[in-house]
């Protein structure tokens, strides 16, 4: 418990998570500071292209094992259908309209890529050794989720716009985050030790800074959200809470059953708690422009991200070691 | 000496949205077009500004000049594509040189 | 078919200013409005350039479609705002669709 | 009360040729002007958008309210500038306040 | 003496100051070298959140003295004081008019961030040591002068909209450059010696690096500014290097008084010697649109910044050092 | 002959040529990804920041030798005369107009920076030593072409605009890279191995990582001016391998002729078989608007560029220390 509540502080004083709580101050106390886009797209760009390839560079030294392969499924399995749970509990418990709660559904089932980058930081930080081989997970379990959402939708809405279906397809099958994240990797992998030494500064030596800058523009971004946040009233608010912790918490059994090591379970956790605010936004605008952007990003961005930056990464991680670290 | 006169047909339009719009638009004869990225608005769908790394929701102006012809088709296709879309879409005359070139 | 007429007004006021501009629009019963950043421009105040860090002499764009009874409201404030602030405010006429939207 | 009326200007012009544009309307008399960045277009020569390093076939947005006989002075240099460069321009009318500005 | 013009030519032969040459050059000239915006900004932001995090760290490592105290108190009065000074001046041997002198006056009360941050890399590079708490000091100096220009203006003007009045406090109490600052102090301060073991390559590895670009840029920004010199006649331009030398040597004293290490005295010198060119220009836009921003801003980015980034910063750590040194 | 495929072999792995692959592969599949032009430009301006400033310094250690005069005289013999072999060719096998085949033309006599820095990187990764001095002779080789240029359209074409020509003048003698290139290069050497010492990690240690995520943009762009590869037919796509390689072997005896280290004769062949892409187009955009941008862009970013970032420059590097290398 002590053990639990230590790892909660030392998670809640690293400068990353402070810069966003600075952030969230000054969006909600109206300052002036702001980040330009073309800035925190960059740096967007270079945390995904950092830790695919540190994922893939740390799968050239250790090789890889088949254990990849189990924790794909699983990755895919809680993408495909952490949304049912989602839909379900957004429709009994709120009262978004399905189109909108099946938009939002499918954020829970993808992942956040920050979310996982702070929560890959805060793993290194306490000890818990994670596999550079759940980079790769991280990216197979974007897309699923928007297939379930959809899906969801199609049942009752007009379902989308036929004339959208191309670019529906390439936003699922060739999303720039997808494909980043994959090809740095695999360029990790193929460039292996080599390749590591010369990017070693690049990937490794800025990380935590440019992840800072990045966290101070979210925080900025998911303040201005907040405004939103009084359109979902408590039960929506509640939903953002407590759909990361099922979806974490679901991921953990999976993890069991395959056999994952406490880091590689902690993670998997983080990534099915996580809810997406790229990848998945995009490809609900195309396929759903009646669900309400509003909402969903408003859960995702406002509450369920700050959520875990603060208290579900170090929980994830306690469960994680205590259930599976024996 | 009069000019000839054409429409300008101006066009806001969600960034997830703005291919297809133009394609409808150079489908229906539009020889020209012009694309600048919005910064902040609101509407009756609520408000958005650029900004984080979040795009999709941002808007984007589209406009064109074109012949009374490629108007009419353009409004008659626009109407139903912002029936489902946020957005608005407008025109008016304008004066312009070079006439054959619209 | 003809079009429902409505008024386009046009203002170029400086970034400084902006929030100030648009709630004035706001205030007068606009329903919808869009900001564009300028990028360079000169006036009877002198001239300006988006560039380094300092953002406040920069010109937005902001343009809103309205009915004409909201247009003159628009117009007679906005006299006032502009004797003081540097900027320019226009209008003109467009065919929409959707009217009732203005 | 009605507005004074002046014509609207817009050209859409190469960014390598945007200076020249901007001096020839200036050396008309115009005594205002806004320049906006384009973000993507096609037309008679091809299309473009803002990407990469490369500048100078991006397009960009002028546009400058003037009275009918600055008007008439900047079309008609501007005609033998579009003849030899890429982009188009066109004008309109506008009702504005302070018509002795322009 | 010799030592002075020695100092003087280790200042003049830094990258950062090169670069900041360079882009005067390329300015002058017409180049059509341009830096985008975006990146300008994020250049001024990375250096502000660098900034304030290695005060605070600092100060989590030397501790809080009331020393701190003092210093801010010294800094307030200066800030509040010396726009009266540049006022009286303006209006005496300059044609501006009162607003405009009001709101050039405002900037000189207030402090320039890159002045300060090329200033303390070269009290680092000569050795003498600097206390982190002057970056507090930094940030509480920026707007106490912005009241005293408006006070100056309003004596006469019809002074500031009152629908601006909101906006206005918003940019006094929480611009983004004094958030950023106090924001990133904090942060480091309690993140203490292990968020910099995390930070270190990032707030000063590549510290230099981005302070040469930055400069880069604001050195192509005025020498565009270089023009709107001509409408400030020779008096305009001498007031823009008379000022900068009263405001420091109105620090000394001060800084005599209450006791500061050389090293600190000459950060105040520099500080008080500084002329904002962020901060007050949008609140001076807000509150005096009628003062003409070409003048204080020719006048700080144009002249005063060139003026003690090359000549001023050397000879008030030199001063500060033969005076208090002993 | 091995030994060549393997320098290819290593080239074609570096993080480097696989992250402008991934860019290809993106664009050409239309994903999503793209970065955006604000930090494209950032990180050009940081590429041709960090290789003069390298170059600046390194002569400053070594000192400048008479063979800087010789090699700049080589590069201005190249640069005024290649184009004059493109025109012929572009004339002779393909079917572009005369304005178009002389603007082409003038792209081939002129370098690319980036071209430059991907080939350095190999040559020190290969351990062909080259001297700082070459950066010069980059800087120098950018713009005689451009005067021949005109010079093949002038003969038929209207000729530039006479309104036009204080601009072109300007991009000619101040053109934004030269100035950087120059600048920095001037200051690397100013400033010294003291300079060096502080900006190392910079222009050092983030090379590689800046100049990735350069590449991977450079892909995008690439791989969308592939469309305008079909207009060009197969005769211009020859052309567009041809060219190089004939710029490249024209500098190896001149190489020879003035006693280059095999290492500066591999870079002088880099340079030579290089086609400009930033400050050439800009040039022809200016002096000659009814030649083709998308013919001349085609051919150097998506035929020239990705040929000798690839096969080219292990090639040449290959051929040098083959030929010079004793
Ligand atoms: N009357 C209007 N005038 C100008 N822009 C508008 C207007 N109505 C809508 N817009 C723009 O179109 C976007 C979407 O509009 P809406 O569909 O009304 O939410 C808004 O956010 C504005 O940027
Ligand atoms: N006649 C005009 N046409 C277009 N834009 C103008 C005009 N007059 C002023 N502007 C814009 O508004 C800004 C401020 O104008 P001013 O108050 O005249 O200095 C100028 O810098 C231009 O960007
Ligand atoms: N009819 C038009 N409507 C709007 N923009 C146009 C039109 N024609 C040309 N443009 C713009 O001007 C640029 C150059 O036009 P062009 O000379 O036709 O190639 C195009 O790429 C468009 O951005
Ligand atoms: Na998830
Ligand atoms: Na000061
Ligand atoms: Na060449």
């Amino acid at each position: 418990m002590s053990d639990a509540i230590g790892l909660a502080l030392i998670n809640l004083t690293t400068p990353a998570v402070l810069f966003f709580a600075l952030g969230i101050f000054a969006g909600v106390a109206r300052s002036d500071l702001s980040i330009p886009q073309a800035v925190a797209k960059g740096l967007a760009l270079y945390l995904m292209l950092a830790i695919g390839f540190k994922g893939g560079a740390a799968v050239a030294e250790v090789g890889l094992s088949y254990t990849l392969l189990l924790a794909a499924l699983a990755g895919v399995l809680l993408s495909f259908s952490l949304p049912v749970v989602a839909f379900a509990l957004l429709r009994a418990f709120t009262k978004v309209d399905r189109a909108t709660a099946a938009a939002s559904a499918a954020h829970y089932g993808s992942i956040s890529v920050v979310t996982f980058v702070a929560g890959s930081e805060f793993l290194t930080l306490t000890g818990l050794v994670w596999s550079g081989h759940m980079v790769a997970v991280l990216a197979i379990m974007e897309t699923p989720a928007i297939l379930t959402g959809l899906w969801l939708a199609g049942r009752a809405s007009k379902g989308p716009d036929p004339e959208a279906r191309p670019e529906l397809i390439r936003e699922v099958l060739l999303n720039g985050s997808v494909v980043l994240l994959i090809g740095a990797f695999l360029i990790g992998w193929a460039s292996g030790p080599s390749g590591m030494a010369r990017l070693d500064l690049f990937v490794n030596g800025l990380f935590q800074g440019f992840l800072c800058l990045f966290l101070l523009d979210m925080g900025l971004v998911a303040a201005r959200r907040l405004n939103g946040a009084r359109k979902l009233g408590w039960s929506g608010a509640a939903f953002g809470i407590v759909m990361p912790l099922i979806g974490a918490f679901a991921a953990l059994p999976l993890a069991w059953l395959i056999g994952m090591t406490p880091g590689d379970a902690a993670a998997l956790m983080i990534l099915s708690g996580s809810a997406s605010y790229i990848a998945v936004p995009a490809a609900m605008r195309i396929a759903l422009p009646e669900a309400d952007p509003s909402v969903y990003l408003t859960l995702s961005l406002a509450i369920t991200f700050p959520f875990n930056l603060t208290i579900g990464i170090p929980l994830y991680a306690g469960v994680a070691s205590a259930v599976l670290g024996g | 000496m009069p000019r000839p006169i054409r429409k300008k047909i101006i066009a806001i339009v969600e960034a997830a949205h703005l291919r297809r719009l133009v394609d409808l638009m150079q489908g229906c004869g539009a020889a020209g077009l012009t694309v600048i990225d919005g910064r902040e608005g609101y509407g009756v769908t609520g408000d958005w500004t650029r900004e984080g790394v979040f795009e999709a929701v941002e808007m984007k102006i589209v406009h064109t000049v074109v012949n009374a012809q490629t108007a009419d088709a353009v409004f008659e296709k626009a109407e139903v594509f912002f029936r489902r879309y946020p957005g608005i879409i407008y025109a008016h005359d304008v004066e312009v040189v070079r006439g054959e070139r619209f």
